[in-house]
């Protein structure tokens, strides 16, 4: 019985070694890219659109290739969830040996891969985690393009109170890693400058129903600001809730929500009248008149038929700076992880990219705000 | 529940105790050569894994399958040894087994101690419950941020210290081969243990609670006590593998123990077949390396696990232990034929 | 002011019970009348959900009509469960195995709807969801006024299909005595066939009525079931006014731990209180208790 | 023969005090109070539904009783739970059988050595010599129990596929394992031919001989009528009379309530 | 007289347990037959293998002439076989008023025969009448008979199985019920009955039959079972005179 299994396993293994190894060795120079995406579970709302931005890249850059590199990507479910993602990490690592990867987005994920990639030492590649652990104090191995909890929430505090004239906050957070980090940030900041926050409201990803939150918003008196964290599908019922409670500009109140950028472009012609006067932070401005983003909006959209939003933007930075990597010298994890350190005003969809000591992203044009107009356009707000 | 039956009688009374000993020496080999078969740390990652779960279905199968009790809470025990040994650890700086011992004890203290609460309660009541109390562990988990860091998680947990005699380094747990032995050498330990306890007058005594609990009152077997005792030690083992889950992984979320994973154990037990030791050990293996193997599916890959959980349910009901029944016996009457 | 707040938490809580009795009154007839947990209610409520978006979109006849569709998709999902996993395990006569069984189904259910309609929530708009009525500071949204209508109407429905059709009492003998029903010439088999068509089709019609309400995504369905579970449990198993009762309650306390402690811990209080209720009425809110036959 | 006279001399083994149960407003027993001596083999008769099976459930603490006590050997049973009397030597079987249909007969009997084992909690685990003297004994004792009731060559089958009759013998083993000085036997006749009659009726003469107490709930007249030293005669949860077999069977009141009148 | 009820070598089994070996009998339109024998002879499980609860492991059983050893018991019912089972098994928790309409559940189409059944059976048991708004688990042993009787009768049955009627009832209430069943008779069902009260069976019942262990010992007129001595042996034991 044992032994049958073992015989079961170890051909198992070898069948999986043989595909992998076949799609591996298709090519002689081929940059491997391997990319732990949350792919089953509700997590999969990212893998998915994780997944169009790096197709798009490919495809545009395997049409020539880069210094004579084509590029492969090799999928892994990571599931957003640690011991999945650590799984996954070693599956690619063993079978697939990766020059690079790309991925988690959720921050648990991407804390418990990173100290498997520097022991492989494979360069980690990192755009939708926020957590500051990633990079603080991180390691030489992973890099994040996109800013961190903190620069963000710093940033966020200061226009609120500088720039809105808020004085009273109302923190609305999923109680998730990413959730009470943002909000806490937000908060240390707003308070230290001499706002004050009424409430501190954190909630599952399971709580459907926003009203009863709304009304106790709406309950708590004079509210300028709202920081929301949430992402798209309870961050719409959110924005409805207020505006039906009457606590924000979209329902006649006078508070209005704030926030980092989790939400994609769309989220206010989904969310309609109740998203009027949002101000958020967004890396990903579709009307960005950069070449750089004109040109991958209009092939996102001849490719999918759809808007791009900021997730499939990141995949798709991703990949490219990989190649901008790789154009540079990189062809090995080693020399990818220098070329990465060494990159200097990158420019890419969602903004331009220069790492400081800890891998971690320091130019702030990643971050854009934008404000919804009564038409539910965006207006950018040119705050920094 | 006539499957089972037959499963457990072969499995069960048709081993001397040479053939049982020949047993435990195959399965000594087996875990000492695995991890030099399988050599790359992607396998031996799933290795560790799989003795991880094979102590929870042992666990599980002890409470529900042994005792009768349908526990559908049994993430909430694993969670508990995970977060208690490690948090002693982290905040404390207890060490290690001393931490491990606590997280045992702890888990199997709210086993006791829900336990004690439920004995009243019959099948699908006590499986809510249980349920529900998991749930609670879950959200305490999540909510108690000042304690558990909540969804924030714990990271860098240091797996166990090295085992060093006379200044010589013997297992070094940094290495996941010795990791492996570790685990599964626990697990063995925990296996044998358990079936010498059912192949005791213990075994005796739960079957008959299971059974008929008035039937078994009238030989003078306190059910409530015993299903109590039942519940303790299947949830201390599933506290032995949360810590060892903590510190194999290095990381700590809530979410890693939410009611889904009571769910996946008791799938591993029914797969396997409960009321056998043997069946859930290979049920856990089974239902480990199977969405691992599947990975070549992509999307599709939890859908066949699925389909497969509802066919074994259907048309193999006893479980693995049963199919293996059917074989052997096949095999057997060809022999004696 | 703060009187304004407790009305107006009491009429969310009553709108999310309302839902919340649509997907447990399901699990409570089910469980009547076979003694049995559909794991996969949760996502017959999913699929309800997805149908009404559907036909809503690509048909375009409006919020109501697509209630109904979502009704028959949920009748007709439940006579399939039924017949292929119920059916063939009642023989077998184990509480645990359809249990199981219902996990797999789970499963694959929610990973072939991940698979056709994708993870991104879709953004379920009715005619109705963005008109607010506003009284005297409370706020009600005409959405939720249909819910509520809706919900009441449903239960009412059931009441008169349970308490005065031939079939509601014969099912209703099913649920008490199964064999004995059998003798009065009713066929035990096409009832409880029966029930589980009412019960996913209570499950659909729950869908969509939820839909507006939920992040709609294939895993919507499993964050109403756990609490849903809890309420059939409060309010006694196969217990239909108790699973009423429990399910306005469990409304409420959502509504009330948002307003008065913390979101997060709505589910430490529910199952808290489900724990309470269990320790010392095990039978549910309304007891039907029998004594043990030796 | 009869042991009534020595038995009343001494203190009874059991004793009830106005013994009462209801369930859901019926009287199911109601002022029931007798003593049954040491050594005695006490029946109790009575149409279905009189309340005889209620009376053993108090006895063996099924169930509390409402009102009343019932005290063995001297111990006041009344909140005893079922478990712990088994260990002051009370046991049972039951009306309606209640094997472990799963387990075979060899294995049912050894569940009922479970207040027997005397090992050291450690053996349970480590399963040295102690704990092998005991299987072996707990086994031998067993294979006894079921010769006892004729059943020797059927140890190995599972007790679900026996036949009714053997399943009443089996109980009747596994109940005597426990070692009892009262055993509650609850219609063992029920559903047996007339050779299997016979031989449970020398079986409790034997038992009575090894100083064991009966309480026999019977209908089988001639099994009751012959073994019986005292027999207690119910209807409606009442005690309707009480006396030796021939008093009863003299009885005008009995015999019209359970016997049919005109039939004897 | 044609046979209603012809039973063939009826063998019956609760898993693998036998407890019936070989059961013939028959019943005749209009008759009263009684199935007499201990505890334990298989008499109820007799009952319920004709009223469709337990399929036969062997032999057969045809009902005014069709053979119905196959049909489920509520195909049977609509045929015309009703039974009271043993221990009444009312529906608790639907009122006195349900569980007698859902006795005439194969004529639900018809509202008006409907009434007029209810109406018979209020008038044979006008307690009933009086709670028919009550649940039926709230009545006391004696009414739950007579529901459960006039549950059965709602169905109009050509053959009434009845099981211990007299179990755990007061006297007084025994002697309606039976004035009952007689009444029933006069009026056309034929009754299958098993009693343990042998006064009240042999006063009934026209013909009778005698199980002991699962066999059918001996049959006749009730007169001339009452005098032979095998009757006594298989129902109360061999009685005393053996000591």
């Amino acid at each position: 019985m044992t032994r049958t299994l073992r015989t079961l396993c170890t051909s198992v293994a070898a069948i999986g070694l043989l595909t992998i190894g076949a799609v591996a060795q298709a090519q002689d120079k081929t940059i491997k890219i391997g990319a732990l995406f949350p792919m089953s579970g509700p997590g999969s709302y990212f893998g998915t659109q994780d997944k169009q931005g790096v197709e798009l890249a490919l495809e545009q850059i395997n049409q020539t290739g880069v210094n004579g590199y084509k590029f492969a990507v090799h999928y892994e479910d990571s599931a957003c969830s640690p011991l999945p993602a650590t799984q996954a990490a070693k599956r690619l690592i063993e079978q697939f040996k990766p020059d690079v990867i790309i991925g988690e987005e959720c921050s648990d994920a991407t804390l418990a891969v990173m100290p498997i990639v520097e022991q492989a030492k494979v360069p980690l590649l990192n755009a939708g985690s926020s957590s500051i652990k990633i990079t603080q104090p991180g390691n030489p191995w992973t890099f994040r393009i996109m800013p961190n909890e903190v620069m963000q929430g710093i940033n966020l505090a200061e226009n609120a109170y500088r720039r809105m004239n808020a004085r009273r906050a109302v923190l609305l957070f999923e109680n998730t890693n990413a959730g009470i980090g943002n909000a806490q940030v937000f908060k240390e900041n707003f308070t230290r400058l001499g706002g004050k926050v009424l409430a501190e409201i954190g909630f599952g990803r399971d709580v459907n129903d926003f009203t009863a939150i709304a009304t106790r918003v709406a309950g708590l008196g004079e509210v300028d600001v709202i920081p929301t964290y949430t992402l798209e599908g309870q961050g719409l019922k959110i924005t409805q809730a207020l505006a039906q409670a009457g606590v924000t500009k979209g329902g006649g109140g006078n508070a209005i929500q704030i926030g980092t950028i989790w939400l994609p472009f769309g989220f206010e012609q989904k969310a309609g009248k109740a998203a009027l006067g949002y101000i958020r932070i967004v890396q990903f401005d579709p009307t960005d008149a950069r070449p750089v983003a004109r040109n991958f909006v209009s092939a996102f959209k001849a490719k999918y038929n759809t808007e791009p939003t900021h997730l499939n933007a990141h995949a798709y930075d991703q990949i490219m700076l990989i190649a901008d990597v790789v154009k540079r010298g990189g062809k090995d994890p080693e020399t990818i992880r220098e070329g990465l350190a060494a990159t200097k005003n990158y420019s890419g969809v969602t903004g331009s990219v220069e790492f400081d000591k800890n891998n971690q992203n320091v130019k702030m044009d990643t971050i854009h705000y934008m404000e919804t107009k009564p038409d539910m356009s965006w207006v950018s707000l040119k705050w920094n | 529940m006539s499957e089972t039956v037959f499963a457990q009688q072969w499995l069960g009374k048709a081993t001397s105790s040479r053939a049982r000993f020949l047993g435990y020496l195959t399965a000594v080999a087996v875990i000492v050569t695995l991890p030099l078969v399988f050599n790359d740390t992607y396998w031996r990652t799933n290795l560790t894994v799989c003795a991880i779960n094979v102590l929870l279905a042992i666990g599980l199968d002890f409470i529900l399958g042994y005792a009768g009790q349908l526990n559908l809470g049994h993430s909430a025990f694993y969670g508990l040894g995970a977060y208690v040994s490690t948090l002693l650890i982290v905040k404390l700086a207890v060490p290690f087994w001393l931490a491990f011992v606590a997280g045992v004890a702890f888990a199997g203290l709210a086993g006791t101690f829900l336990s004690l609460f439920a004995v009243r309660l019959r099948g699908h009541y006590l499986a809510i419950a249980s349920l529900g109390f998991a749930v609670i562990v879950h959200q305490i988990l999540l909510n108690w941020i000042s304690l558990t860091q909540g969804p924030l998680g714990i990271y860098g947990i240091a797996p166990p210290p090295a085992l060093v005699v006379d200044g010589t380094v013997i297992a070094d747990f940094r290495n996941l081969t010795a990791f492996f032995y570790l685990v599964a050498g626990f697990a063995l330990l925990s296996f044998l243990l358990l079936s010498q306890l059912v192949r005791s007058p213990v075994g005796e005594t739960l079957t008959a609670i299971r059974e008929d609990e008035v039937s078994a009152a009238s030989l003078g077997i306190n059910a409530a006590a015993w299903k109590v005792f039942a519940f303790g030690v299947g949830s201390a083992i599933a506290g032995a593998a949360g810590c060892f889950y903590a510190s194999f992984v290095g990381t700590l979320v809530p979410d890693a123990f939410f009611i889904t994973e009571a769910f996946n154990i008791l799938a591993m037990v029914i797969v396997g077949g409960m009321g056998t030791l043997i069946g859930p050990v290979f049920g856990a293996v089974l239902l480990t390396i199977l969405p691992e193997v599947l990975r070549g599916l992509g999307d599709l890959r939890l859908v066949v696990y699925g389909a497969a959980l509802t066919f074994v349910v259907l048309f193999i009901p006893g479980g693995m232990a049963q199919a293996a029944n059917a074989v052997g016996e096949r095999l057997w009457r060809r022999r004696s034929a | 002011m703060t009187t304004t707040i407790v009305l107006q938490q009491a009429i969310n809580g009553i709108v999310l019970g309302s839902l919340y009795v649509l997907v447990a009154l399901g699990l409570t007839l089910i469980y009547g009348v076979l003694v049995q947990i559909n794991f996969a209610h949760a996502d017959f409520v999913t699929l309800g959900a997805f149908a009404a978006y559907f036909f809503m979109h690509l048909v375009g006849l409006g919020y109501i009509p697509s209630i109904a569709v979502a009704l028959i998709v949920g009748a007709a999902m439940g006579w399939l469960i039924n017949a292929s996993i119920f059916t063939p395990l009642r023989r077998k006569n184990n509480e645990l195995l359809p249990l199981i069984a219902t996990i797999g189904v789970s499963v694959m259910m929610q990973n072939l709807m991940l698979a056709w309609f994708g993870p991104i929530p879709y953004a379920f708009e009715t005619e109705f969801s963005r008109h607010v009525i506003r009284f005297a500071g409370i706020f009600v949204s005409w959405q939720n006024v249909i819910i509520i209508v809706v919900s009441a109407l449903t239960i009412a429905l059931l009441y008169v299909f349970m308490k005065f059709t031939f079939l509601g009492k014969a099912l209703r003998a099913v649920s008490q005595d199964r064999e004995t029903a059998g003798l009065m010439g009713i066929n035990p088999n096409f009832l409880i066939m029966l029930t589980f068509v009412i019960a996913s089709a209570l499950a659909g019609m729950g869908g969509a009525m939820l839909a507006p309400v939920l992040v709609l995504t294939p895993f919507a369905g499993t964050s109403v079931i756990v609490k849903a579970f809890a309420i059939v449990i409060i309010g006694g198993f196969g217990n239909v006014e108790g699973t009423i009762l429990a399910g306005l309650i469990v409304g409420l306390i959502e509504s009330y731990t948002t307003q008065f402690l913390n979101p997060g811990l709505i589910d430490i209080v529910v199952f808290a209180l489900l724990l309470l209720m269990l320790a010392i009425r095990p039978t549910g809110l309304i007891s039907e208790r029998r004594e043990e036959n030796v | 023969m009869s042991a009534t006279a020595d038995g009343a001399a001494g203190e009874p083994l059991l004793r009830t005090q106005e013994l009462q149960k209801n369930f859901g407003g019926v009287k199911a027993v109601s002022e029931i109070s007798f003593d049954v001596p040491m050594g005695a083999i006490f029946a109790v008769i009575g149409p279905n539904g009189a309340g005889k099976s209620t009376l053993i459930n108090l006895i063996s603490g099924v169930y509390r009783p409402d009102a009343g006590s019932l005290s063995f050997d001297g111990v006041d049973l009344s909140t005893m739970p079922a478990h712990l009397r088994v260990r002051f030597g009370i046991a049972r079987t039951f009306q309606k059988i209640r094997l472990f249909r799963q387990l075979t007969a060899l294995d049912n009997v050894i569940a009922g050595f479970h207040v027997h084992h005397k090992i050291p909690a450690w053996q349970y685990l480590v399963h040295g010599a102690a704990f092998t003297a005991d299987r072996r004994r707990c086994r031998d004792q067993a294979m006894q129990l079921l010769e006892f009731v004729g059943m020797s060559g059927r140890a190995h089958v599972p007790a679900g596929s026996l036949s009714y009759g053997e399943q009443r013998m089996l109980e009747l083993a596994r109940a005597l394992a426990t070692k009892p000085r009262l055993l509650l036997i609850d219609e063992p006749a029920a559903g047996l031919n007339a050779a299997e009659v016979d031989g449970l009726l020398d079986r409790i003469r034997s038992l009575r001989h090894g100083g064991t107490t009966v309480i026999l709930v019977e209908h089988n007249m001639d099994l009751v009528m012959n073994v019986a030293d005292r027999i207690m005669v119910m209807e409606y949860g009442r005690r309707l009379f009480e006396g030796t077999p021939a008093e009863v069977q003299k009885n005008p009141a009995v015999i019209a309530a359970y016997l049919g009148g005109e039939l004897l | 007289m044609s046979a209603l009820l012809e039973i063939a070598g009826l063998e019956l089994a609760y898993g693998q347990v036998a407890v019936c070996r070989n059961i013939s009998l028959r019943l005749d339109r209009g008759e009263i037959v009684a199935l007499i024998g201990a505890n334990g002879a298989g008499k109820s499980t007799t009952l319920r293998a004709i009223a469709g609860l337990l399929s036969p492991r062997r032999g057969t059983i045809a009902f005014g002439g069709r053979d119905v050893t196959a049909l489920p018991s509520y195909e049977r019912s609509k045929l015309g076989i009703a039974l009271v089972p043993e221990g009444r098994r009312v529906f608790p928790f639907l009122t006195v008023r349900e569980n007698l309409e859902l006795g005439g559940f194969n004529s639900r189409k018809d509202p008006s025969t409907l009434k007029r059944r209810m109406e018979r059976v209020f008038a044979m048991f006008p307690r009933l009448s009086e709670r028919s708004s009550q649940n039926a688990g709230t009545l006391s042993g004696g009414e739950q008979q007579m529901l459960a009787l006039g549950r059965a009768m709602m169905s109009e049955p050509q053959l009434l199985c009845l099981d211990e009627p007299s179990l755990g009832l007061a006297p007084i209430i025994v002697h309606d019920i039976f004035q009952t069943i007689r009444a029933i008779n006069a009026a056309g069902t034929s009754i299958l009955l098993v009693e343990q009260n042998a006064r009240h069976a042999f006063e009934t019942a026209q013909r009778g039959y005698v199980l002991q262990t699962g066999s059918v010992i001996a049959s006749g007129s009730c007169a001339t079972l009452k005098r032979d001595p095998r009757v006594q042996e298989a129902y109360l034991g061999r009685t005393a005179t053996r000591r």
